[in-house]
């Protein structure tokens, strides 16, 4: 097995994970627990593709499917934050909907090809030899993604504004008291984690497959929850996480590849069953952190 | 006049079937500590957060300094020198103390910057804070330093504080009556709010006395006595406690060196506890917060599982025993916590019913739960202790905080505990109810039961309890009678010292 | 009301880019031959089992005259259907079971994984290919043993990895399936699952695959050497116009390349010169009947004999097929 | 200003008059969208809502369909609301569905062709112990790890979606189905085929054991002191343990009365309206489910009206896509409409609209 060409499969098998993710952490940092994802990636995907297709753009098609994954994402923040509906049962209802609405929106797209995201071999550092391809010859996708981990981590980490995020996902009360705006702070939170989702969706959509077809998530945004979990709320972990998964489910491919004697059923349910595994190393851990108002609805009764 | 800080002039606030404040008017002069008084529901913190800009007023205005003074949210209140500390404090567990402070000021400076201030900040007022540790592991006391390090970073003109003592020691009441002296003299102002009247006796310069919503008078707390406040603020004269309990007789609950580990993260393990009380008796168990009051309880109660041999009843060893096992033996227990811990918010009354007194009452039989006979219990229950309220079927959230503690203290007492273990019994609750709270427990003993009551509130332990015992850092002090002390020696053994001879000689 | 009515029931989305978008466009077909004279009905993404025997029922109480039932899976409910509604007639697509009023259609799409396999052992210079598997079926295992033979015909030392994916038609594992099989050193992939993703991992790595289902012509020439097609458009002009003639009657058939159920896409990319004569050829062979792909002698996985110098396969195991030959490494998942 | 303002009680009036309001906003909405897809709006509503309990041609058939389909729905969702009333979010029904099905099957075709009239009894406790044994899982590792059982149950779901591949296409497979997958048909083996009770009424056992579900819960919600200790634990699970309840049982409990029903659900449909073990088993009932119980408001009857109503969705769905050529998925986004304007609407249950007034600030 190249070590050189699994590195490279499994960044660009993670990434959509991998963004759908750190913007669900922000999300739930600020308190919400939107099981949505699903559905705004695929939003995103329908949308990403649409538009690239349309403007012959990949990068507008990315940052149409950031904007239609980010209003998606406000109709369930209007639900949850405004008319007090339950987080569980209106993400869910989100995900049924994003589902409905692209494979409307993509019926016309089926079978046509997107304008193809050109690798962005970053000069110098390309020509390392063994890392230079592993790491430094990706699609600009993939180096948005680390840098908007690296972004949320310094956001929550060290300004003030993500302190105030945090607050108001540590305890609404307190944060209404001291004046701060709960419910605006969780929209423009929520907003961004569709925005992610919906990044994550068109990364499928434009450059994994590269194509439209319904239903291709395939649950990516269910994992992206469970990674969230899974790296107790920190965004460094998040980026383990993701690179944990998508580097089970390269693997295991690649061991059917190399014909390996491994039962199929188990290497096929290994990515599950190992993030169940991890789930589980974690919580048994005690390593929680999980914020203190995560899934609570607020209402300011002045 | 001059020498006036902030005027309010007719602010009114109506709720949905209840005008929280009506026309209220009163003046706040500079450099004066000014008390606000009133039952409990009578608007005082309504009132607080108008002037702090989280609730908007419906009616009325106010002037700051000459200026008129409408602010519409707490940064408008930060940004005038208007600082608060809550009730019901709003810090965040799992940030760190600097973080917490951070998120009070308007324009903080860098977090390394805003650590060196608190630390100097604190010293200056006596009031030390590591400003690293997360807020979560400290101490009420602790808590609330940061609260007030964090409105005095802003150097206010105003500083209100609604019911800031509930949660301290004697100690610690005294330092910070030294530093709200010392702000006064740097010429802020305050507005105090508390229930303990002979603490605004001392501090207070002027007292304003709200019912209902309505401002009833004014007074210069110095000048007249605790017991004329109260009256003031109930309206009519009421009966303070006076039956003592029944004569002392066998030893019913007893703990034998009870040890439990800490229950999560930010609570207090047990540590040796041993206690015993018996039929007809009060014990009393002061301590600050948070120095295992909860954990006591939670033992006593078998919320939590004690090692074997640790708790006994009557001479049986429960602590293996789950809560649904003791109350069928009779040892009964009511928590702090009303809301969500004692009774279930969004349940009604006659569904709270079932939780502690289905065993007792025969509610439930064959696994089948008997509504009706629920209800009359609950009604029963509403009807003895004056519970103001509807009818049962209201859920325990609508009700006011003193009154629904009248339902839960009053459904173990109507149950015929044979042990009632109870925690900050008249917590928050006004003068009026808590010497009615009071003098059912006094009844309950009077009738041969055994009582624990755990409360921070001295002057009722004082009133109630036959033998004292503190906590301290899970940590029980000898029980000693409540004839033989005196407010130092509390002080003593609340901070620790338990071992009282030894307490005599250092002192 | 006279015109006959015809049901299609798919089990995909019409625009899946794959099996049911192709037994839709070949319906299309069929109405724009027959014009007026027929009126057809449709339904897309009917699950197999239950709802599909509602949807069924429900056809028939609409009118329709003839269903196609165009997927594996609704064989027992279109048999269980048949029966209460004799009057009208069934056609399902690859099921084995037939009635009175129930015809089984399918097709030796193993015929065309002759030729790709053949062009894939050719064009290989790693002398690996990979496969990506649908699920372990008779049909899939005929593909995976049709282009193996082929592949070694064309060149021995040609090795085949295969890898199961438990699904039809999920574009992103199908690319990441690609991917691994190009990291461990595959360069061309055949794929049996419907999307068009192993062709664009394909093309961007500069490997070879093949159209499956369609012709994919989008990625000619290159990656796309040549295309496994299905068409069943003159099946079903022809089964409609027995219908209107009322000529229809029961029957199995398995039709290939010679029927036209099975279409080969046009050679492209640089296939050499000698390597497309020879498939050609083959080709031509397969239609006419002059070659089976499975003809002796051949062995089993195990190596014990299967087919003897010359013998040509059955039907009857060929439909059930359940072994690799030899050559094939790695075990049938169950 | 519009503003928002908490009720003291959940209002009565209210908790009936949404379902019906959201019912018609979506009908209004549906309808625009219809519009907006080139389809009549109103024959489309009418084809969704009307024509499956009406339409002479097919109503005959679709009525009794209609419980077919929603059979499994609140058999599932039953189980589930008494997790959700708890706090205890199980979202893998789908995979104990699955499960369900295939012990059930597994055990009922180890005796194949037996003829015991308690084999198919048999095989219905091995559903729901399959199902149940798959809700253990995610229970176990909560109440000894604290793993959150949404995501652990969800992962279970794509693990027995692969168990059910290999069943279907390895170890169940029909020795008669010619190397096809898929279990032998249970149609064809009347000893344990769970065929409609009264002909044409599409009563089969699964409907019969869902209506049962349905009083039962009631009955253990609204009067059993287990069904009140699982509300409580909902509602304040500091006073559950305070009332004595453990908060390790009320998940055992609850995600073993769900994971039972939907074992069980998985049963009644392979041995019944599916007939046999396929690949495509797993038809999301158990995910539909989830939305059954918050239309029902996780109350027994509701679910029951709820169940009802997605079936109708479904059928008249089909009929719309076969009458009129709606596509597919708008009928996805349709439900998923309803299931919005009903958690929207739902907000007027527990709260009341006021326009505040201002007069001096
Ligand atoms: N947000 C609110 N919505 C509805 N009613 C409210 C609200 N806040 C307060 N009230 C009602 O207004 C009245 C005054 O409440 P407030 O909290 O000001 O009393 P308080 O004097 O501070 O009492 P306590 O001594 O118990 O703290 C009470 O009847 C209370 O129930
Ligand atoms: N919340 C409760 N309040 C009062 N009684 C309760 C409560 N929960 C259960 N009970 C009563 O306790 C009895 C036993 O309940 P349960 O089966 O839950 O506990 P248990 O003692 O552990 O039983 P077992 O030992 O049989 O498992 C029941 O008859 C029931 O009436
Ligand atoms: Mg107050
Ligand atoms: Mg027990």
């Amino acid at each position: 097995m190249d070590p050189v060409l699994l590195v490279v499969s499994i960044m660009v098998s993670a990434t959509p994970i991998l963004l759908a993710a750190i913007g669900e952490m922000v999300v739930e940092k600020s308190g919400v627990l939107n099981l949505g994802v699903e559905g705004m990636m695929i939003t995103g995907a329908v949308m990403g593709f649409a538009i690239a297709v349309g403007t012959g753009s990949p990068l507008l098609g990315f940052a149409g499917a950031a904007v239609a994954g980010a209003a998606l994402s406000l109709c369930f923040g209007v639900l949850t934050q405004y008319l007090l509906s339950n987080q569980v049962a209106t993400g869910l209802g989100l995900t049924l909907v994003g589902l409905g609405l692209s494979a409307l929106i993509g019926s016309n797209y089926e079978g046509q090809r997107a304008p193809s995201l050109g690798r962005l071999d970053i000069p110098l550092l390309g020509d390392i030899p063994v890392l230079g391809r592993m790491l430094f010859s990706h699609d600009v996708m993939v180096y948005a993604s680390l840098a908007l981990v690296a972004a949320v981590w310094a956001f929550l980490r060290l300004t003030r504004a993500g302190l105030i995020l945090r607050a108001v996902g540590e305890d609404h009360e307190s944060a209404h008291a001291l004046g701060y705006k709960v419910v605006r702070i969780r929209l423009a939170a929520i907003a961004f984690g569709g925005a992610c989702a919906g990044l994550g969706g068109a990364y499928v959509s434009l450059v994994r497959v590269p194509q439209w077809t319904e239903g291709m998530t395939a649950g990516a945004g269910w994992i992206a929850l469970a990674i969230v979990v899974f790296a107790s709320w920190r965004a460094l972990g998040v980026l383990i996480g993701a690179y944990l998964f998508g580097g089970v489910t390269v693997i295991q491919l690649n061991l059917q590849a190399a014909g390996t004697t491994l039962p199929v059923e188990i290497l096929s349910m290994s990515p599950y069953l190992i993030t169940i595994l991890v789930l589980v190393i974690i919580s048994a851990r005690g390593v929680h952190g999980a914020p203190g108002s995560l899934g609570r609805s607020f209402h300011a009764s002045s | 006049m001059d020498d006036t800080l902030l005027r309010l002039r007719g602010l009114t606030k109506a709720y949905p079937g209840v005008v929280a404040n009506d026309d209220v008017s009163f003046d706040i002069g500079a450099s004066e500590i000014h008390a606000l008084l009133g039952e409990n529901g009578a608007g005082k913190s309504t009132l607080v957060k108008m002037i702090f800009g989280l609730v908007q007023p419906d009616k009325g205005e106010m002037v700051l300094e000459g200026k008129p003074y409408a602010p519409s949210k707490p940064s408008d209140a930060r940004q005038s020198g208007v600082a608060m500390v809550f009730q019901h404090f709003s810090l965040f567990n799992a940030l760190d103390v600097a973080e917490n402070v951070a998120l009070g000021m308007e324009t903080p400076p860098p977090l390394r910057d805003l650590a060196r201030q608190i630390r100097e900040v604190s010293e200056a007022y006596g009031l030390p804070l590591d400003p690293r540790r997360t807020v979560g592991t400290l101490s009420a006391g602790e808590r609330q330093r940061v609260e007030i390090i964090r409105c005095l970073l802003q150097e206010p003109r105003l500083l209100i504080m609604d019911e800031p003592t509930s949660v301290l020691t004697p100690q610690e009441v005294e330092i910070l009556f030294q530093t709200l002296l010392k702000l006064k003299s740097e010429g802020t102002s305050i507005l105090y709010i508390s229930h303990k009247l002979e603490e605004i006796r001392t501090l207070c310069d002027e007292a304003t006395i709200l019912r209902l919503g309505k401002n009833v008078g004014t007074c210069t707390p110095r000048d007249v006595t605790a017991r004329q406040m109260a009256e003031m603020m109930v309206g009519s004269s009421f009966a303070a406690p006076e039956v003592r309990g029944g004569e002392a007789g066998d030893v019913l609950l007893e703990c034998r060196a009870l040890e439990l580990p800490a229950p999560g993260a930010f609570g207090t393990p047990l540590r040796e506890l041993s206690l015993e009380v018996r039929s007809g008796e009060v014990l009393g168990i002061g301590g600050v917060a948070g120095n295992g009051q909860d954990e006591l309880l939670s033992a006593l109660s078998g919320e939590r599982l004690a090692p074997a041999g640790a708790i006994w009843f009557k001479g049986e060893d429960i602590s293996r025993k789950g809560p649904v096992a003791r109350r069928a033996l009779g040892v009964l227990s009511a928590p702090e916590e009303r809301l969500g811990h004692a009774a279930a918010p969004n349940m009604s009354l006659t569904e709270n019913a079932v939780l502690t007194a289905a065993r007792r009452k025969e509610l439930v039989s064959g696994g089948f739960i008997d509504w009706a006979a629920a209800k009359g219990f609950a009604e029963e229950v509403i009807a003895r202790f004056d519970v103001r309220t509807p009818g049962p079927g209201v859920a325990a959230r609508a009700l006011s905080g003193g009154n629904l503690q009248k339902y839960v203290v009053g459904r173990e007492i109507l149950q015929d505990p044979s042990v009632l273990v109870v925690n900050q019994p008249t917590w928050g609750v006004d003068a009026a109810a808590a010497a009615a709270i009071r003098q059912a427990l006094l009844d309950l003993a009077g009738q041969g039961a055994a009582i624990i009551c755990i409360s921070q509130d001295l002057d009722e332990l004082m009133e109630v309890s036959d033998r004292f015992a503190a906590l301290n850092e899970g940590r029980l002090s000898r029980a000693v009678p409540v004839a033989e002390l005196d407010i130092e020696k509390i002080g003593l053994m609340m901070g620790g010292a338990h071992d009282m001879e030894v307490a005599h000689a250092a002192g | 009301q006279d015109v006959p009515k015809v049901g299609f029931v798919y089990v995909g989305p019409v625009n899946d880019g794959g099996w049911s978008q192709h037994h839709h466009e070949s319906a299309m077909k069929m109405k724009e031959h027959f014009g007026d004279q027929i009126e057809i009905v449709e339904q897309e993404s009917v699950p197999e089992g239950a709802d599909a025997e509602r949807v069924l029922t429900q056809m028939a109480l609409s009118g329709a005259d003839l269903i196609f039932t165009t997927s594996f899976g609704y064989m027992d409910p279109t048999i269980n259907v048949a029966e209460k509604f004799p009057d009208v007639k069934f056609e399902h697509a690859t099921g084995y079971k037939t009635a009175d009023n129930v015809s089984a259609y399918s097709a030796r799409f193993y015929e065309g994984r002759a030729i790709t396999g053949y062009l894939a052992g050719a064009m290989t210079e790693t002398n690996k290919i990979g496969y990506i598997g649908s699920f372990p079926i008779p049909e899939v295992i005929r593909g995976i043993n049709s282009s193996y033979l082929h592949a070694a015909q064309a060149n021995p030392e040609v090795e085949i990895a295969v890898v199961w994916l438990n699904t039809w038609f999920d574009p992103a594992k199908e690319a990441d399936a690609t991917q691994a099989l190009l990291d461990q050193g595959a360069d061309v992939v055949l794929a049996h699952t419907d999307s068009t993703a192993p062709l664009s991992v394909l093309e961007k790595a500069g490997a070879y695959g093949f159209g499956q289902a369609a012709d994919m012509a989008e990625y000619k020439p290159e990656p796309r050497l040549s295309s496994i097609i299905d068409d069943w458009a003159p099946y079903y002009i022809d089964r409609v116009q027995a219908l209107i003639d009322g000529s229809w009657e029961s029957h199995n058939v398995w039709q290939g390349i010679g029927d036209g159920m099975v279409g080969i896409g046009e050679f492209t990319g640089p296939i050499p010169d000698d390597v497309l004569s020879h498939v050609t050829q083959m080709k031509e062979d397969i239609a006419s009947g002059a070659y089976h792909p499975f003809t002796g002698p051949i062995n089993k996985q195990d190596g014990s004999a299967w087919l003897a110098e010359g013998e040509v396969a059955d039907d009857g195991v060929l439909a059930g097929m359940d072994f690799y030959v030899e050559g094939v490494t790695g075990e049938i998942p169950n | 200003m519009i503003r928002l303002e908490r009720r003291p009680e959940p209002s009565r009036l209210w908790t009936g008059v949404t379902p019906v309001l959201a019912v018609l906003l979506t009908m209004i909405v549906g309808g625009i969208m219809f519009a907006a897809l080139g389809k009549p709006p109103l024959e489309a509503i009418r084809t969704i809502f009307w024509d499956p309990l009406f339409h002479p041609q097919f109503a005959g058939y679709s009525r009794p369909q209609l419980l077919v389909k929603a059979g499994p729905l609140i058999l599932i969702a039953i189980g589930l609301s008494i997790g959700f009333r708890a706090g205890i979010w199980n979202i893998g029904a789908e995979g104990q569905y699955i499960m369900g099905a295939v012990c059930g099957a597994a055990v009922g075709l180890a005796f194949y062709p037996a003829d015991s009239a308690l084999l198919f009894p048999l095989m219905v406790v091995a559903g729901a112990l399959g199902g149940w044994a798959w809700a253990m899982i995610p229970a176990v590792l909560r109440t000894k790890f604290g793993t959150n059982e949404i995501l652990v149950s969800l992962m279970l779901v794509y693990v027995a979606e692969n168990i059910l591949a290999s069943a279907s296409s390895g170890w169940l497979r029909n020795p008669e189905g010619q190397g096809f997958p898929g279990s032998r048909n249970f149609k064809q083996w009347p000893a344990v085929f769970n065929d409609e009770l009264v002909a044409g009424t599409g009563m089969h056992w699964g409907v019969v054991a869902a209506f049962i579900a349905v009083i039962a819960a009631y009955v253990l919600m609204a009067r059993h002191i287990q069904g009140y200790n699982v509300r409580l634990t909902g509602e304040a699970p500091r006073a559950a343990r305070f009332a004595g309840v453990s908060p390790v049982r009320i998940v055992f409990l609850c995600l073993g009365i769900s994971g039972a029903l939907a074992g069980a659900a998985g049963l009644f449909e392979v041995t019944g309206p599916a007939g046999q073990v396929s690949i495509d088993f797993g038809s999301g009932y158990g995910f539909t489910a989830i939305i059954v119980a918050f239309l029902g408001r996780l109350n027994p009857f509701g679910i029951l009206l709820a169940g009802l109503l997605m079936a109708l969705t479904y059928i008249g769905g089909e009929l719309a896509q076969l009458m009129l050529g709606l596509p597919g998925a708008s009928i996805q986004l349709f439900q998923g409409m309803l299931l919005f304007f009903l958690l929207a609407t739902d907000v007027f249950t527990n709260y009341r609209l006021r326009f505040a007034r201002r007069e001096t600030a």
